[in-house]
């Protein structure tokens, strides 16, 4: 199986090294990881920082009277400062720590969407969402007789214009969208969809679940109103979530959680609320994974995303050249890969997507099986699973050829 | 593969599962090509027989088990729709049918850690195998109590 | 200034050694560690625990199809079994993951009180809540309509008993107070009153924020219906706390957030959730600290409640001992031993509490100031703010006379 | 400690304020000791001057800054219920009072990082300090634009 040549001089980068696990062997072979949709490795930068904040200034944050709270204080909130830069938002207020992007969500959805939403007010989502951006809707519209209406799919997987055209009336208050799909890979194209949400009044929220290691994120060109995303998908630590959101719309929610921190004033009786971004932070947040996560930003910008749109751009043509050539795979979702990033979905015929993805790891090689989180799309393509290769900037053609040629044995082996 | 029930002596039925094993080694690959191997020999149940009733949850796979006694031993078939889960499915039966129910109630599952079976099928199936074993345990438990 | 002599041979181990935070120098002095209370710091094992998931078996957890991912779900869940037994609760289901002390009472008031409690219905809290069981409540009261009571405290701190058994009546529904003081350091009497409130068939949250590290757990003995901590405050990591629920409760509860690992089966229009644990523990959870925690856990076993509160009962009376004796120190709530934990809050004569703060910082101790998180009982005091010493097992009878000396010097300078 | 307004120009003032600072070295407890000195010195405000209008929003411990303008140079004092704050609030005072308000406003504070004050005082207090540069900034700024 060739592998592409070296005129491709951008590839020459082994961004691997820097990222311990991979250098680990399971069951004797070399571990190659392609579950990168559900968590990114850590580069070693990442992981000393941790280790850095424990071993030199672990301290709860907040109301410093100490140098350690001191030094741990402007640390989280110099984290705050290049997210913000990062994402291009207006302001450090506008960037609300979380556990994750399902927190985050289910925070605007039990916030913002539970004061300004009324019964018979409708709600947009997609048929290509994560269940993340799925549920806490539907607890919403339990709770509040608000309406979930959902965009459809065509046959490509992607997203169907013209039925969200039609979706799109005055009784749509909020669009929850994904941006990249998580199973598919595909690229929502939210810039038109927020321009549309907006001309009717919604507000817009995109999960960014999938996109932010992948691509340049500028929330105030796309003038979006949320965006969301977790920090373990993007090489950074798990626990920790951004909440970026409008600071106009983060002004009129209420708190989500009451606690330490996100309080002025407190009396038995009542309490007095911090201003943004600290009235959404309630408790002590997942400080070492925040301070960790500046590392992650900075791995991320030392590449460039031009560089990694690059390198994961040219695995994904690679990757889906070698599968299509197999007559047993079927591939989900579009393959133009100028809609869609480095995650495909597929199935062997004949044979159980979770016996494929235990033979693949019995061969060293990471993918997820089963429902990925997005069952109302795996129904839609009427299987009860997918396999699924999701890439990451670390990610080589050597693991591409070696994953399509462990591929091809286990059809030999084992399909119809 | 046809089960070996001529021997009926659990213990060793336990021993010819543990030999296989250890004769792949640190081989994980070939251990669960071995369980394939067993999951495609295992004839498949009629559309019937893959009822609802017959259906073990808490699988990450379908699993489905018929059984019935003959002559008080208890005869024991099954099927899924994944076949290394239907080569685990397999492995009990291979132990387990033929035998009668008290044995089987009483049989100790603690062997298992040593053919390095958990590590190739992972936590989760582990744990959807704890249930294949409870079912059968629950189903040799209701024949014995029937007897007694 | 003497301390104690080496008749007491258990204070013989070092256990300092081994957290490397406490090897470094602040302004060229030694690390004193004092602010135990809002953060401990963490043992080289939990720090290695961490690294070691990350280097090693970094993956999403649940519906694993690869071994990392499968032994990352396999450690998860042994934390949660050691946490059952560490803590007596009956089953595993019991244990819910959350971001900390402060997420888990949000949980349950936002779901078990919001569904049990109806407008009228009385929740009882006392003068010495942490804000984390305070605004939680608060919030309810206000959305419900339920009612919110104090328990005041005699002039040494110590709950008012007598008010207790008034307040406590038959529209009492929820009582939900701290084990042991943040600020004063004070063990309330929890086993009485869990009893008294059964009796009046309410429900009892216990804030065990404070007391996980510092003496022995019992769920089942005591019959508490929920208790929650967090791991930060247990030499384990930041981002994570446990809520500990009687099954019976957790399986009226409806879920807190929703998204993956949460669900059954879904589709666009409705969900089937998953039984507990997992039912309350919405999206990724912070899985490096869980994993890590477990360390933590260990290192709290391996020296033992009965040392541990043999250690700090004698630093504690060390320190009052010696703090007493200076007349510009105003120290806060009882000093009676047997009622406390090694948690001292003071004030020095004609000092505001922020100035003795740097002023001992300067010197390397690091203290806690101003409102701690009890503006109540501040209040109540009226005062300010106060100064906190809080210990930890890691505590040296070193520590506690530096610190005095300290603070000495500092009066001597500056004090009226 | 009296202030030198002898030393009519802020760069002057300045460099006097490095000098002392630069003097204590690495000490941070000195360096917190000469704020206190500082606070200490400074004449407290009277009960009045204490309203809610002087004070000083956005700092941890409460903080009053009273002002008024002679002859074309803006005279101002202050007081902190905190001797450390109040120190800070006197360094202000130090290099401000009895100055035009266009030098106010033009002064750029990035010289005190290098006087490890942020260090000493941490990143909250820093922030608090960083309310009471801006507000005599806007009492400055006011009164240059009532004159022109
Ligand atoms: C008694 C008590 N309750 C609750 C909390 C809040 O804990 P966390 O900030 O970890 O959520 C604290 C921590 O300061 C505490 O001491
Ligand atoms: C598109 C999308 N949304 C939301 C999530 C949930 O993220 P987390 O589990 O970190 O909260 C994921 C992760 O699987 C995702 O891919």
């Amino acid at each position: 199986m060739p592998t592409p040549s070296s005129q491709d001089s951008f590839l020459d980068t082994n961004l691997a090294a820097a990222f311990p696990i991979l250098q680990q062997k399971i069951y004797q072979k070399s571990l190659i990881y392609l579950d990168n949709a559900a968590t990114t490795q850590k580069p070693i930068q990442v992981i000393q920082a941790l280790q850095q904040y424990y071993e030199q200034y672990n301290a709860n944050i907040h109301r410093a009277a100490h140098t350690l709270s001191s030094i741990a204080t402007r640390n989280v909130e110099d984290t705050r400062a290049m997210i913000q830069q990062w994402i291009n938002a207006a302001t450090t207020e506008e960037i609300i720590f979380t556990q994750g992007t399902t927190a985050a969500i289910n925070l605007v959805a039990q916030t913002y969407a539970k004061q300004q939403l009324n019964a018979g007010d409708e709600i947009l989502i997609s048929l290509l969402e994560h269940h993340a951006n799925i549920v806490p809707w539907q607890m919403l519209a339990q709770e509040k007789g608000v309406v979930l209406k959902v965009i459809p799919v065509k046959t490509d997987g992607t997203l169907d214009m013209d039925a969200f055209d039609q979706l799109l009336t005055a009784k749509t208050k909020m669009v929850a969208l994904v941006h990249i799909s998580s199973t598919l890979g595909i690229i929502n194209p939210i810039e038109q969809i927020i321009q549309k949400a907006h001309a009717r009044h919604a507000v817009v929220l995109i999960d960014g679940a999938q996109s932010i290691a992948h691509m340049p994120i500028d929330v105030q060109q796309w003038d979006v109103d949320f965006f969301v995303f977790s920090a373990h998908k993007a090489y950074g630590p798990t626990g920790l979530g951004i909440l970026y959101g409008k600071k106009q719309y983060l002004e009129m929610m209420p708190p989500y959680q009451g606690g330490g921190g996100m309080v002025a004033h407190v009396t038995t009786h009542q309490s007095k609320y911090q201003p943004l971004p600290y009235k959404l932070e309630a408790g002590t947040p997942p400080i070492a994974s925040i301070c960790a996560f500046q590392e992650a930003i900075r791995f991320i910008q030392t590449i460039g995303y031009t560089k990694i749109q690059k390198i994961e751009h040219a695995l994904l043509v690679y990757a889906q050249e070698l599968l299509q050539k197999i007559p047993a795979i079927t591939l989900y979702g579009t393959t133009d890969v100028k809609k869609k990033i480095g995650i495909i979905a597929l199935n062997v015929q004949g044979m159980h997507h979770l016996d494929v993805g235990l033979l693949l790891d019995a061969r060293g090689i990471a993918v997820r099986t089963g429902l990925l989180c997005t069952q109302p799309l795996i129904d839609y393509w009427q299987v009860d699973g997918m396999v699924r290769i999701s890439l990451a900037v670390y990610n080589t053609f050597q693991d591409i050829a070696i994953t399509v040629q462990a591929l091809k044995n286990i059809i030999q082996k084992h399909g119809t | 593969m046809a089960h070996d029930i001529a021997l009926t002596d659990i213990l060793q039925r336990r021993q010819k599962i543990m030999d296989a094993f250890q004769f792949l080694g640190e081989d994980q690959q070939a251990k669960l090509e071995y369980l394939m191997d067993l999951g495609e020999a295992l004839p498949s149940l009629t559309a019937a027989q893959r009822s609802e009733e017959n259906k073990i949850s808490g699988c990450m796979s379908k699993v489905w088990l018929v059984h019935r006694e003959e002559k008080g031993v208890l005869i024991l078939a099954g099927d899924s729709n994944t076949v290394i889960t239907k080569g685990l499915l397999s492995l009990l039966i291979q132990l387990y049918t033929h035998q009668k129910p008290k044995i089987i109630i009483d049989h100790d599952f603690s062997w298992l850690q040593t053919i390095g079976l958990y590590q190739i099928i992972g936590a989760q199936r582990a744990n959807g195998f704890a249930h294949m074993i409870n079912r059968c345990k629950m189903v040799a438990l209701r024949y014995y109590k029937q007897k007694v």
